[in-house]
């Protein structure tokens, strides 16, 4: 990891208290027009973002909401895809959103020129059908479990989350190894250095508390990803495995509409590509006596692999859609976790490291050659 | 009176039976059904063509992973089946295939439509949590009563539609006490009769129970009542509908799952709904802030303008919300409401015109005022 | 590339200046981004503000031009007109109504200098997502088809033939002169009607320009205003059809009789001597009044409005025919009784009175009736019927006349789907509108003329058949191109989804399927613009140019801003 | 806006070129007055009006929304209005049906010669959208 600099802010009444007040004073001091940010719905049982440019309306900010029903990316990219605007722009988000927003910014899908984007040291999500069935509880149980740095109760995916303190945006608020009633801020670019010394934050003081806590957090975390992928490998992997498990699907698609770096218009796997005759449907039922309808179940969610495995962040955002309780988002940490490592690639980690599927290197591969050439 | 079959069998037997005897007899090349479909008992619809396949079938499995109207759009969307095909439907799900025929999304050609007298169907959460299975003891009991079951999805409770229109074959289930010992097949036209004609059974005329199916529906208008009063209170102008509509997070699931809405490409997914900063930029101006991404309430009015007149409320797209809004009760409240308007109930008729692309030069003359 | 727009003011003298304030609304607009110029004139519409707004454009380099005036129903083309001359393309162009919709209607000054300022903001808002159009021009046919050799289609080919225009009048029978010919004489002038079909043949024969196929029909139709290909195929004979190529068609295919078997109450088929108008007329024409028994009727009865109840229309001729009936009577059979039963009399028009009034000098009876009812006594026929008292009546005679609704012919839903014309309720051509274009139809090109479109007398036929030429003859100018729409639809092949929702809608028979790819397709030479189809597309699959969802957005969003 | 300042709705109106523009602008050379409350959009025909757009208005603020077109049996293009009054009518009944006020939503046939009844309607229609007050839409975040 690069050296980063940071400074160290005082954060007395509490982490969201503390972005909002920064936020605010960014506001005042004209360095930002507008922020993407979460907020409460009015029947108070959920959280969407928000583009907020009201600074009265910026108190009702909430960030480090305790589910992520839209990844973030998606409200960056709604708000940028077709052009940067006049407005400055701060998007508070968690580590995964801010990757997931970098790999949008790829594929053309986000003009993060005028976006600062700001994330937080994230202790993970609920899952969203826990947070809907009693929010007020939940909250709670999500703000307790979060002081102890707890994630039994969070998404499966933020359990086994290696990244939750990934710098790969403009600034980043860490909280771990912070001494009480501060926080530390951190800036990973230009604009972030820029932000800070507007707001007189001075970046040169001793972020090795941090470092280290996230380092350890993310090296146990590391390891039960590994495990926990193995366990999940031994029960999905084979296509008896694989087709029990997505035997329940509806074909509803909502983990395509739900992924943040799902950006097709018009998905192939609703396109007349996958639309067949009567007698074709026919043919390919006898040849096995009997066949699911829809078929290719399967090749939906591999398809998509191949499309978007590449720039997973293993959100889990997917899981959470899922009416039918698929552990997709697992498997897709899984996999991308895979085929990220072929390319040594992590997904948004930088938005310099073109996307692996659209650049190549002459020497590299080799091992997936024939021995024999 | 129409021609019925009569098999000394339980329902359950009686229709695997039937469509036993249709794919070893050639009648039909293919069975469209619910199937078990895996060790953890995944129910799902299945294109079975060889008969040995039917011993996992459960064609009247109260469950309804898909729409499956949607599905036999898909089957005949690009060409029509050239060899017979029966298909056992729900009547909401052959009201919604009627509805894409008219739309041009497929065909009736050499499909023979078996349907029943629908006791409705459990949300699908109950085969997630494997609920479903327990609570079928119940269920048929409550079938056989032609009474309302707890565990139905809130617009089965309320569904005036359980008899359907235009099957080939109606299965007498919901009000039927004797469906453990025998089982009925009303041939209602004469591609039915054509089906069952050389099977073993005691054909005779016969009549639905008007009476009693009078008494179920008057059930079920009480439960509609109750669920449209319900949601009626929440539909409360501009703030009630951010209320009930504020945590929608856009995923659209509804409409991918809806067996009306049939674009390739949603007009809510096109550039057209797409904000461009100026547009964020006049939003932040009036409202000061603004949900990203943005057209709520917006998408879920457009697509009852789309599909409100379609609607069969079949209950889909609550089952698919990943966050409990309850779209199809007022997708069903809304929708019979201008369908009201029209006389048209969607799916009884593959000749009736859908109303939004018809006219009629003596009507609406009140509107101008 | 980059944009520049121009706003221009017009002062209207004070028709706009004296309402609002100019100066705000240029304040106003003047920061927008993209807005180069922002100025007001005197008039803009004069020799001087044409020549000023030219100037502006070349001067400015502008790119888009938005002017702030009147309605774009009185100088929106003269707008276009300066674009034009300036090289810039005229669809680059928005005319904001601040003076008939704004200027006018408003009483306070504030009120109406804020509303021009959203008008012309969202003028500016629009035109920045307008694209040039080009004009299409294709090439015409100015030849015509005419269907129908009656007195109808032989006019109308008569008006049209000439040196630069070939006719082709189709007729399905062995000879020109429609149902006419089977009479003597006209109603009203008591004319000969050979003269008129004579000499109308006679010309038609020695017009080298009107080519005649007898005993013929159409068998296809198809293609647009200025160019239709046509397939003409004779009756009763295997023969490969002769095509030609015509710029536009007039249906000429007249009427038929409603059959009188479907009011048995008149006994017609079941009692002798119970004859229709028609066979009247061939009998009156042969020269011979008789009886089935060969003798002369003494007594003859003429029976209106049969099947006009069934129908639910009045005819318009049928009791000005009966009146000359009357008279060939009379002339032929001078102590012949005359009666007409009716219900109501249709004797419209500025002569018809006379007429009626000079027939009823003759000793011809006229008896308000009804509930008629035939029976048989004797010899002769007994009219059993209700007077105007409802006291119960009758009348013997010796011969009946049925005066018969008129009807479309049997082949005019034939004709109609070949020809993408709609028919109306009663089954006759449907014209385009009653009133506004009472002789063309839904497809630009086809006209309907004589009985074809509905009961009509021969007078009236012929104005209908110069109508018809004469609008033809303005549209369809040997060697001048056509301009089609320039504002029409267009669908997108990805989105199109297949549903003919579109196609449903369309008036005009403008959107075709396109069986292999399954979507719609817009003809865009026969489009006209309407936007219906973008409305009911629920994919936002189709789209019309200059009413593009984006121009029509910013105008809204200016609205609720 | 100040609080003794009269309430000004704003109020799209969707007139086609044929019939209801001309109309409009008939009540404009005859100098007849309504309300500035209008902001007219000109379409080819009536049918053109996508509900969707009627929805967008509202949703995004608009007071109130007026469609206008030839009179039925008018339509410069044969038959759109009518499908313009089917749409019409069952956006109205959704919009009704969903709990938001239907009565900001207005269908009037004016024809080409029809200029007083053009401001009648206006006039008619800014009243009734006056008792009803600013559509609250306006200010929504959550929308």
């Amino acid at each position: 990891m690069n050296e980063l600099k940071g400074g160290i802010i005082p954060s007395k009444t509490g982490i969201r208290e503390t972005i909002i007040d920064l936020i605010e004073k960014s506001v005042d001091k004209g360095i930002f027009d507008a922020v993407i940010i979460p907020m409460k719905v009015p029947s108070g049982d959920s959280f969407v973002y928000v583009l907020v440019k009201d600074k009265k309306l910026l108190k009702d900010g909430f960030p480090l909401a305790p589910t992520m029903l839209v990844q973030g990316a998606k409200a960056v990219s709604s708000v940028t895809r077709l052009g940067k605007g006049n407005m400055k722009i701060a998007a508070i988000i968690r580590p995964c959103e801010a990757r997931a927003t970098v790999e949008l910014a790829k594929l053309g899908q986000a003009d993060l020129d005028n976006v600062t984007i700001i994330s937080i040291d994230c202790p993970g999500v609920l899952p969203t059908s826990d947070f809907l069935e009693d929010p007020d509880k939940y909250l709670k149980k999500f703000d307790d479990a979060y002081k102890n740095w707890d994630d039994k109760i969070m998404r499966p995916v933020c359990q086994i989350c290696d990244k939750s303190s990934m710098v790969t945006g403009d600034l980043h608020i860490g909280t771990l190894g912070a001494k009480k009633d501060t926080c530390f801020i951190i800036s990973n670019s230009e604009k972030g250095d820029s932000v800070a010394e507007k707001l007189d934050i001075n970046l040169n003081q001793n972020l090795d508390s941090w470092n280290s806590k996230v380092k350890a957090i993310s090296e146990e975390k590391k390891k039960k990803r590994i495990k926990a992928h193995k366990e999940l490998k031994s029960t999905v992997s084979g296509l008896d495995n694989l087709v029990e498990t997505f035997s329940q699907c509806i074909n509803c698609h909502n983990c395509m509409r739900v992924c943040p770096v799902c950006i097709c218009r018009l998905c192939y796997f609703d396109s007349d590509k996958v639309k067949h005759t009567a007698e074709d449907y026919l043919t390919r039922a006898e040849s096995k006596g009997s066949m699911r309808f829809l078929p290719d179940t399967t090749l939906f969610q591999m398809g998509r692999m191949m499309h978007m495995s590449i720039s997973c962040v293993s959100c889990g955002n997917c899981e959470d859609a899922c009416s039918m309780d698929i552990p997709v988002g697992q498997i897709f940490s899984m996999i991308a976790d895979e085929t990220q490592a072929l390319f040594d690639y992590v997904s948004g980690r930088s938005l310099d490291e073109p996307i692996p599927l659209v650049a190549y290197k002459k020497e590299e591969l080799h091992q997936m050659e024939d021995a024999n050439d | 009176m129409t021609k019925a079959l009569k098999l000394n069998k339980s329902a359950e037997e009686g229709i695997l039976e039937f469509l036993k005897y249709l794919l070893e007899s050639g009648k039909v090349k293919g069975v469209f059904t619910l199937k078990r479909i895996s060790k953890n008992s995944a129910i799902a619809y299945s294109l079975i063509t060889n008969p040995d396949e039917l011993k996992d079938a459960v064609p009247f499995y109260p469950l309804m992973p898909v729409n499956a109207g949607k599905l036999m759009s898909r089957f005949t969307l690009k060409e029509g089946a050239k060899k017979p095909v029966a298909a056992i439907l729900k009547p909401c799900e052959l009201r919604g295939f009627i509805e894409l025929i008219k739309r041009e999304q497929g065909t009736l050609d050499n499909l023979y439509i078996i349907s029943s007298i629908c006791g409705g169907v459990f949300p699908s959460r109950t085969e997630v949590d494997r609920s479903a299975e327990k609570k079928l003891p119940k269920y048929w009991e409550s079938v056989k009563k032609g009474e309302i079951s707890p565990d139905l999805r809130s617009v089965c409770k309320a569904c005036e539609e359980f008899i359907p229109y235009t099957a080939d074959i109606t299965f007498d289930l919901l009000g039927n006490n004797d469906i453990d010992k025998h089982s009925i097949f009303y041939l209602n036209t004469k591609k039915g009769e054509d089906l069952a004609k050389d099977m073993k059974g005691d054909f005779s005329e016969k009549e639905f129970d008007r009476k009693k199916l009078e008494k179920i529906n008057e059930k079920r208008q009480a439960e509609k009542k109750k669920l449209y009063d319900e949601i009626g209170k929440k539909m409360n102008g501009i703030d009630g509908l951010v209320e009930i509509f504020g945590r929608c997070i856009g995923c659209h699931g509804c409409s991918k799952v809806c067996p009306i809405c049939y674009c390739k490409l949603c007009e809510f997914e096109s550039p057209d709904s797409e904000y461009s900063p100026s547009n964020y930029e006049t939003e932040l101006r009036k409202r000061g802030g603004i949900k990203v991404p943005p057209g709520t309430i917006y998408f879920h009015l457009g697509r009852l303008t789309h599909i409100g007149i379609s609607c069969v409320a079949c209950g889909q797209c609550n089952d698919v919300c990943p966050v409990d809004i309850p779209v199809a009760d007022i997708f069903k409240k809304v929708g019979e409401s201008i369908q009201k308007m029209f006389d048209y109930v969607p799916g009884k008729d593959v000749e009736e015109e859908i109303p939004l692309v018809s006219f009629k030069q003596e009507e609406f003359a009140e509107i101008e005022e | 590339m980059e944009r520049k727009i121009g706003v221009y003011i017009c002062e209207c003298g004070p028709n706009i200046s004296e309402k609002i304030d100019i100066d705000k609304v240029i304040d106003a607009v003047s920061p927008i981004e993209d807005v180069a110029v922002v100025e007001k004139f005197k008039l803009l519409c004069s020799a001087d503000g044409k020549k000023f707004l030219e100037e502006q454009i070349k001067k400015n380099s502008l790119t888009h031009l938005v002017v702030a005036a009147c309605s774009p129903k009185d100088h929106e083309k003269t707008f276009m007109m300066v674009c034009e001359n300036a090289e810039l393309n005229p669809y680059l162009f928005q005319l904001a109504n601040i003076r008939e919709q704004c200027a006018w209607i408003t009483e306070d000054k504030e009120e109406a200098t804020k509303k021009a300022i959203r008008l012309v903001k969202a003028a500016i808002g629009r035109v920045k997502y307008h694209s040039s159009l080009e004009k299409k021009e294709i090439d015409s046919i100015p030849d015509v088809l005419v269907i129908g050799g009656g007195i109808a289609g032989m006019e109308a080919s008569l008006q049209l033939a000439s040196k630069q225009r070939n006719v082709y009048l189709v007729e399905k029978t062995s000879d020109l002169g429609g149902l006419v010919k089977n009479y003597e004489k006209t109603f009203l002038g008591m004319k000969p009607i050979s003269d008129i079909i004579d000499e109308k043949t006679k010309k038609i024969d020695s017009n080298g320009n009107i080519k005649v196929f007898k005993d013929s029909e159409v068998e296809e139709a198809i293609g647009f205003f200025g160019n239709f290909e046509i397939k003409i195929k004779r009756t009763n004979e295997e023969s490969e059809p002769v095509e030609i190529n015509v710029g536009a068609i007039v249906l000429a295919t007249g009427s038929a009789l409603f059959n009188p078997d479907k009011t048995p109450e008149y006994g017609y088929g079941k009692f002798e001597n119970v004859i229709t108008s028609l066979e009247f007329e061939k009998m009156n024409l042969s020269g011979k009044i008789l009886l089935k028994n060969n003798k002369t009727p003494n007594s003859v009865a003429t029976i209106h409005c049969v099947g006009r109840e069934e129908r639910g229309y009045c005819s318009e001729i049928c009791c000005m025919y009966s009146l000359k009936f009357a008279r060939y009577l009379k002339e032929k059979l001078p102590n012949v009784k005359v009666s007409n039963f009716y219900s109501d009399l249709c004797i419209p028009g500025k002569t018809d009175q006379k007429f009626f009034n000079q027939t009823k000098e003759k000793n011809v009876g006229f008896i308000r009736s009804s509930n008629i009812k035939l029976t048989k006594k004797g010899e002769q026929l007994n009219i059993e019927y209700d007077d105007e008292n409802k006291n119960k009546q009758n009348l013997l005679v010796d011969m009946i006349i049925l005066s018969p609704a008129m009807v479309p012919n049997d082949d005019a839903t034939k004709i109609a789907e070949m020809t993408g014309v709609s028919q109306d309720d009663e089954g006759f051509f449907a014209e385009e509108h009653e009133k506004l274009n009472p002789i063309s139809t839904s497809t630009e090109g086809i006209y309907i003329v004589g009985c074809a479109k509905g009961p009509k007398n021969i007078s009236d036929t012929i104005v209908q058949a110069e109508a018809a030429s004469g609008n033809i003859l303005s549209s369809l100018i040997p060697g001048k191109k056509l301009e089609p729409e320039v504002k029409t639809s267009q669908i997108s092949e990805s989105f199109c989804i297949g549903c003919k929702t579109c196609l449903t809608v369309c008036s005009y028979g403008a959107i075709t399927f396109d069986e292999t790819k399954k979507i719609s397709v817009v003809n865009e030479v026969i489009c006209r613009g309407c936007g219906n189809c973008v409305a009911a597309c629920p994919s936002g699959a189709a789209s019309i140019k200059h009413f593009k969802f984006n121009q029509l957005y910013q105008e809204i969003k200016e609205a609720v801003k | 806006m100040k609080n003794n300042e009269e309430f000004m709705p704003r109020i799209l109106a969707f007139l086609c070129n044929w019939c209801s523009y001309a109309g409009a602008d008939l009540a404009g050379t005859s100098r007849i007055k309504y309300p500035a409350s209008i902001l007219p959009i000109r379409v080819m025909c009536s049918s053109r009006v996508d509900p969707l757009f009627v929805l967008r208005a509202y949703l995004g603020g608009a007071d109130g929304v007026l469609v206008a077109g030839c009179h039925p049996g008018d339509c410069h293009y044969q038959d759109g209005n009518y499908y313009t009054r089917r749409r019409f009518v069952a956006l109205k009944k959704i919009v009704e049906s969903i709990g938001l006020d239907s009565d900001r939503l207005r269908l009037s046939w004016v024809s080409a010669s029809e200029g007083q009844k053009y401001a009648k309607v206006a006039t008619e229609f800014t009243n009734k959208i006056k008792e009803l007050g600013a559509n609250s839409a306006k200010s929504k975040i959550f929308l």
